[in-house]
């Protein structure tokens, strides 16, 4: 499945999610238009074939904020394309994507817990890699660090 | 009738009074007694070191003493030192209850232990069937501390205690019921006393379903003191630590007392039931163990010696095995030990009926027929079934062997 | 999707006890880290399960976007600590990747071949041994560790260190090997080919070890797929993907090596005896690829002369997995042509392989769950990051 | 006073103040230790009257097997603050159980005393393990074989009944 091959499909069944194509040898991409993201996704999976999710990267773009779903095909040709998804940055909102590759469980958790990009639709979309009751979503550009936490004094900064 | 001062009635005379009899039976018993205990589990520690050390490529403790033998009593010490620390919200009295009475159901098993020819505390008409009784105590303390702990973990630890002791008792005591119907007695001076003369004298040669009696017995030993791969009540890669997870300073080192003591006693049961207790299998030697002081201490150090063998044994499969699922060691007890057992007290006491062993064979005599015939079905099979074992594992071997080989 | 393992004496859940809440971690001995898992027994079956992970986070995402990229390097050794010479590599690799003509020399790429396959045995030699310990066999622990202290010092007098190496850079290594580390390698090499048999006579044959681990945490094939499973792990469940061979990075095209997958022999396709066996097979193959690299190390320079002054890669983005011992570790790294990354995502392999524990360990008892969680092989400072 | 006389009064004692305090005691696991006590008293007495091998028979069958299994049973049950505690005595129960007690009491009272106890002189008691052992399998083999038999249904009857239960949720 070449990322060629996956623009085809796309562009054949879902002509206007498709809004960027970068055919890079070196790191395929598309962007999909957020709205259309989970017909996309089945699309990606049942059709092309892309049944391994690597990785989802979320990536602060100043006005926007990008999550980038990193997909493959796990049994047989190995060339990763990158989906991307840019929200807007005051409204963040992507569909879930969990029960289609089910370790987008965990991945959605992250980037909500580090980006603050909502997944509508996950079923437990609480924090995994902070505490419970950390404020703020730590890797946005704009995040301050805390000067206190229960206490404990931040004397980094 | 039991006789329960045989030592003291040997040191006083018959014609002390109760008064005196009660106190030099404490004097002559419970201090040694406990002194034995505690020699037993600090050599019993410092040797699982130095073993588990070699068995492990490593030297083990070796500063304190000659190759660490005084590191156990340092240890003692440190432990004696350290606060004693109760977990909030346990029940305080059968928290501090417990390692008393796992230690005590240990010790009382001491009294019918004999550590020579004619020293034992008590030597009792139902000598066996009093440690079958006794053996249990020690899981109700067990039991005791992981309820008191307060903590699921321990709650798991003494669950499963519990499960294991009740269910192994049962092999167990009909590897006790194969050897009382060969013997015609429970007492275990009366046993002992069958298997004087050559090797082939001994109850694990009599005939060659003793000894399956004596491996189905050593398992069941093993699961009682809950030591690997019976290990699950304590299990610290599962269960943290098991039962005594909360326990810390004194009240543990009883706890490891208690279960140090126990190897040694199941070892010396063995060795009285099955490998002809303070006799050596040397049919001279033996006739002059027992007779007089130094007879009675010779007698004294081939049991012990032996004991501890066993008790090596115990640490190397400790040391070796992985641990087995509950599951397993219940199906182990009730598909495999139990219809062996029975198997095997039918089948010893037809052998005995079919191919009686001579009487001359019983109080001691030379080689016969029998005990000759025995040791070469038993060494033929032994040997027949090890290969046929050996073949099939490295048959079975997954291709390891010839990935290695490019 | 996967019928959950029960085991055979309790299929029918014979008895049923009043249901219990177990927490499991975060400080237990057999979660391998700070790992929580709070579990809802009946008995000792398990009926449910839920992981808490987070515990040892420390932002190292956040780090790499204040540090520049050299000294991002030193935090990719705190990731998976078992592995840190191939966490160098994927981290390198990756900065590598976008520079559009950066030529690495041809012994900086053997010295690191070299690296990151001993640092694989040396991390599978570990979870080996804890295996054994999680099953109840403490001693082929020692042995695995008698082992791997060698490769250590051979790392050791490599580096400097003998656990965060931080000795693969952008550009090439951080030091050059000499003859007598060449000499300690081969030597090693010959010890421990027939020292890898000795792990399967204490553990691999081990009646009470077979029983514990086949048949247990059966991982098939479309579940590890649907959780982006990597490396041993899914391995075990009969696919044959590795990196090595399947996307090759560096000079991995050159060797000569096998890629061993479960194939079920002891019970079912997939389960922990498969993961164990999947790795001590690894180590075999990883070492004649050690061999083949020594025997043909190169000489000439152990890093690039490109570089010069601080490591300022091109404005662009890359993404870069290696088969790292536990799977594949991927980096996204975004450049905006700073000294600084603009942001960096580590693509954990832990973190996909422990996210199905509670699919896995549904039915299993609470043994059989240390013996899943240990068949994992997971790397906390991986996952939490 | 010989030593025997001062073992029964030890036993008697080991036998009826834990008694006294199962009945007194409101933690159901306390109880169950109590009840642990009070048995060994009684074993403590039996092998007292020369009877050693029922005395540690009821150590083997009571303390090792049943009171295992009792604390096993009450250790599965929650750890429940109401459950674990037995219920407040209100003063009408109170009445209505001293009532039934004192009536209870004096009728044992009445039969205690209106019996003829035999006095024995204490004799050196043969062993007791080998009459029991053919009393068993001559004269009494017919009851003996039937109490098995029971027992043995009574276990697959238990073990029936935990499975329909099972099969049933």
């Amino acid at each position: 499945m070449t990322p060629d091959k996956v623009h085809e499909i796309l562009k054949a069944k879902h002509a206007q999610a498709v809004s960027a194509f970068d055919p890079n040898p070196k790191h395929p991409s598309i962007k999909i238009a957020p709205e259309f993201w989970r017909v996309v996704a089945k699309t990606l999976r049942d059709d092309c074939g892309l049944d391994y999710l690597v990785s989802l990267t979320a990536v602060d773009r100043a006005a926007e904020l990008e999550a980038i779903y990193t997909l493959e095909v796990m049994d047989g040709a190995r060339c990763p394309i990158h989906v991307r998804v840019l929200v807007p940055r005051d409204n963040p909102l992507i569909a879930t994507v969990e029960d289609i590759w089910r370790t987008a469980d965990w991945h959605e958790r992250e980037a909500w817990d580090l980006m603050g990009i909502t997944f509508v639709g996950h079923h437990n979309l609480v924090r995994i890699l902070c505490a419970e009751d950390w404020e703020g979503h730590p890797l946005r550009k704009d995040y301050k660090s805390p000067d206190t936490y229960h206490g404990i004094k931040n004397n980094v900064t | 009738m039991m006789t329960p001062y045989t030592l003291v009635d040997w040191v006083l005379g018959d014609g002390a009074g109760w008064i005196a009899r009660f106190i030099g039976a404490v004097l002559v018993w419970a201090v040694p007694i406990t002194g034995f205990v505690s020699f037993v589990g600090l050599l019993s520690i410092w040797l699982e070191r130095k073993i588990s050390a070699h068995i492990q490529c490593r030297l083990g403790p070796m500063e304190v003493g000659y190759h660490g033998a005084l590191q156990t009593v340092a240890d003692g010490v440190k432990l004696l030192a350290k606060e004693d620390l109760v977990p909030a919200d346990a029940d305080r009295f059968l928290f501090a209850f417990a390692p008393i009475l796992a230690f005590a159901g240990t010790v009382v098993g001491f009294a019918v232990v004999p550590f020579g020819p004619g020293l034992i505390v008590a030597d009792l008409d139902i000598g066996i069937f009093y440690l079958a009784a006794v053996g249990s105590l020690e899981a109700i303390g067990v039991i005791a501390a992981g309820w008191a702990s307060n903590n699921k973990w321990s709650l798991f630890g003494s669950v499963r205690a519990a499960t294991q002791v009740v269910s192994y008792e049962i092999p167990m005591g009909l590897a006790f019921v194969t050897i009382a119907a060969l013997a015609g007695t429970l007492s275990m001076s009366g046993i002992v006393d069958q298997q004087q003369g050559w090797i082939a004298n001994w109850f694990l040669f009599r005939n060659p379903f003793t000894w399956i009696a004596f491996i189905i017995y050593y398992i069941a030993a093993l699961a009682e003191c809950k030591r690997a791969p019976f290990d699950l009540p304590e299990a610290e890669s599962e269960l943290v630590s098991g039962f005594h997870t909360e326990y810390s300073g004194m009240r543990f080192a009883i706890f490891f007392l208690a279960e140090y003591a126990q190897m040694y006693v199941v070892s010396a049961v063995a060795v009285v039931l099955f490998l002809g207790g303070w006799y050596s299998g040397i049919a001279p030697l033996d006739a002059a163990v027992g007779t007089g002081v130094a007879g009675k201490l010779v007698g004294a150090g081939i049991i012990v010696t032996k004991s501890f063998l066993l008790v090596c044994v115990q640490m190397w499969l400790r040391w070796t095995l992985p641990r087995i699922r509950l599951d397993q060691m219940l199906y182990l007890c009730m598909k495999i030990l139990m219809p062996f057992g029975m198997l095997t007290l039918v089948g010893s006491t037809m052998w005995e009926y079919y191919f009686p062993t001579p009487e001359i064979a019983k109080v001691g005599g030379g080689w016969t027929g029998n005990t000759v015939m025995t040791g070469v079905v038993v060494a033929i099979i032994g040997t027949l079934s090890l290969i046929v074992y050996v073949r099939s594992v490295i048959r079975s071997t997954p291709s390891l062997r010839a990935a290695s080989n490019p | 999707m996967n019928a959950p393992h029960i085991p055979k004496a309790f299929a029918a859940s014979d008895v049923r006890s009043e249901e219990m809440l177990l927490n499991m971690g975060p400080q237990h001995p057999s979660t391998h880290g700070v790992f929580r898992v709070v579990i809802r027994t009946d008995g000792e079956i398990v009926i449910d399960s839920e992981s808490h992970v987070g515990y040892l986070h420390r932002c190292f995402e956040k780090h790499c976007e204040s540090v520049s990229f050299l000294q991002s390097v030193l935090y990719t050794d705190r990731l998976d600590y078992l592995t840190s010479m191939g966490n160098n590599l994927a981290f390198s690799l990756g900065v590598e990747r976008l520079f559009t003509d950066l030529v690495i020399p041809e012994r900086a790429e053997h010295i690191r071949v070299i690296c990151a396959e001993l640092n694989r045995i040396a991390s599978h030699l570990l979870a080996i041994g804890t295996y054994g310990m999680d099953i109840g066999a403490i001693t082929p622990f020692l042995y695995c560790f008698r082992d791997r202290e060698k490769i250590l010092s051979i790392f050791e007098s490599i580096c400097g260190q003998r656990l965060n190496y931080n000795y693969v850079r952008p550009g090439g290594v951080a030091y050059d090997i000499d003859d007598s580390m060449i000499a300690a390698i081969k030597d090693f090499c010959k010890y421990f080919r027939p020292k890898a048999q000795e792990y399967d006579d204490l553990l691999s044959n081990n009646d009470i070890f077979v029983r514990r681990t086949a048949n247990v945490g059966v991982l098939s094939k479309e579940l590890a797929l649907s959780y982006g499973v990597t490396g041993p792990c899914l391995r075990g469940s009969g696919v044959k993907r590795d990196l090595r061979r399947d996307l090759p990075y560096s000079i991995y095209s050159r060797f000569d090596f096998e890629i061993p997958v479960g194939t079920g022999e002891r019970g079912t396709l997939g389960d922990c005896y498969d993961r164990y066996m999947v790795r001590v097979r690894e180590m075999i193959e990883s070492l004649r690829i050690v061999e083949q690299a020594v025997s043909q190390i190169p000489d000439g320079p152990f890093k690039t002369d490109q570089i010069k002054g601080k490591l300022r890669p091109p404005k662009g983005e890359s993404f870069i997995r290696v088969e790292n011992s536990r799977g594949e570790l991927g980096f996204y790294i975004i450049s905006d042509g700073k000294d600084v990354a603009y942001r960096v995502k580590c693509r954990a392999p832990s973190f996909h392989n422990i996210s199905l524990l509670t699919d896995i360990s549904r039915g299993a008892m609470i043994a059989d769950m240390v013996a899943i969680i240990g068949s994992l092989d997971i790397v906390m400072g991986e996952v939490d990051r | 006073m010989d030593w025997p006389t001062i073992m029964w009064w030890v036993f008697a004692a080991v036998t009826l103040i834990p008694a006294l305090m199962i009945v007194l005691s409101k933690d159901i696991v306390r109880l169950a230790f109590w009840l642990l006590a009070s048995l060994s008293g009684i074993a403590g007495l039996y092998v007292l009257l020369g009877a050693d091998f029922l005395g540690f028979a009821q150590i083997l069958v009571y303390i090792g097997g049943i009171m295992v299994l009792i604390l096993f049973g009450i250790m599965m049950t929650n750890r429940d603050a109401v459950l674990m505690r037995r219920g407040e005595n209100t003063g009408g129960t109170t009445v209505v159980g001293l009532l039934i007690a004192s009536v209870s009491a004096l009728g044992l009272l009445k039969v205690i005393s209106d019996t003829k106890w035999k006095e024995v002189p204490p004799v050196d008691m043969p062993a007791t393990t080998s009459p029991i052992g053919e009393a068993l399998l001559t004269d009494y083999v017919l009851p003996f074989e039937l109490v098995s038999i029971l027992l043995l249904v009574v276990l697959c009857g238990a073990a029936y009944i935990a499975r329909r239960r099972a099969e049933e949720n």
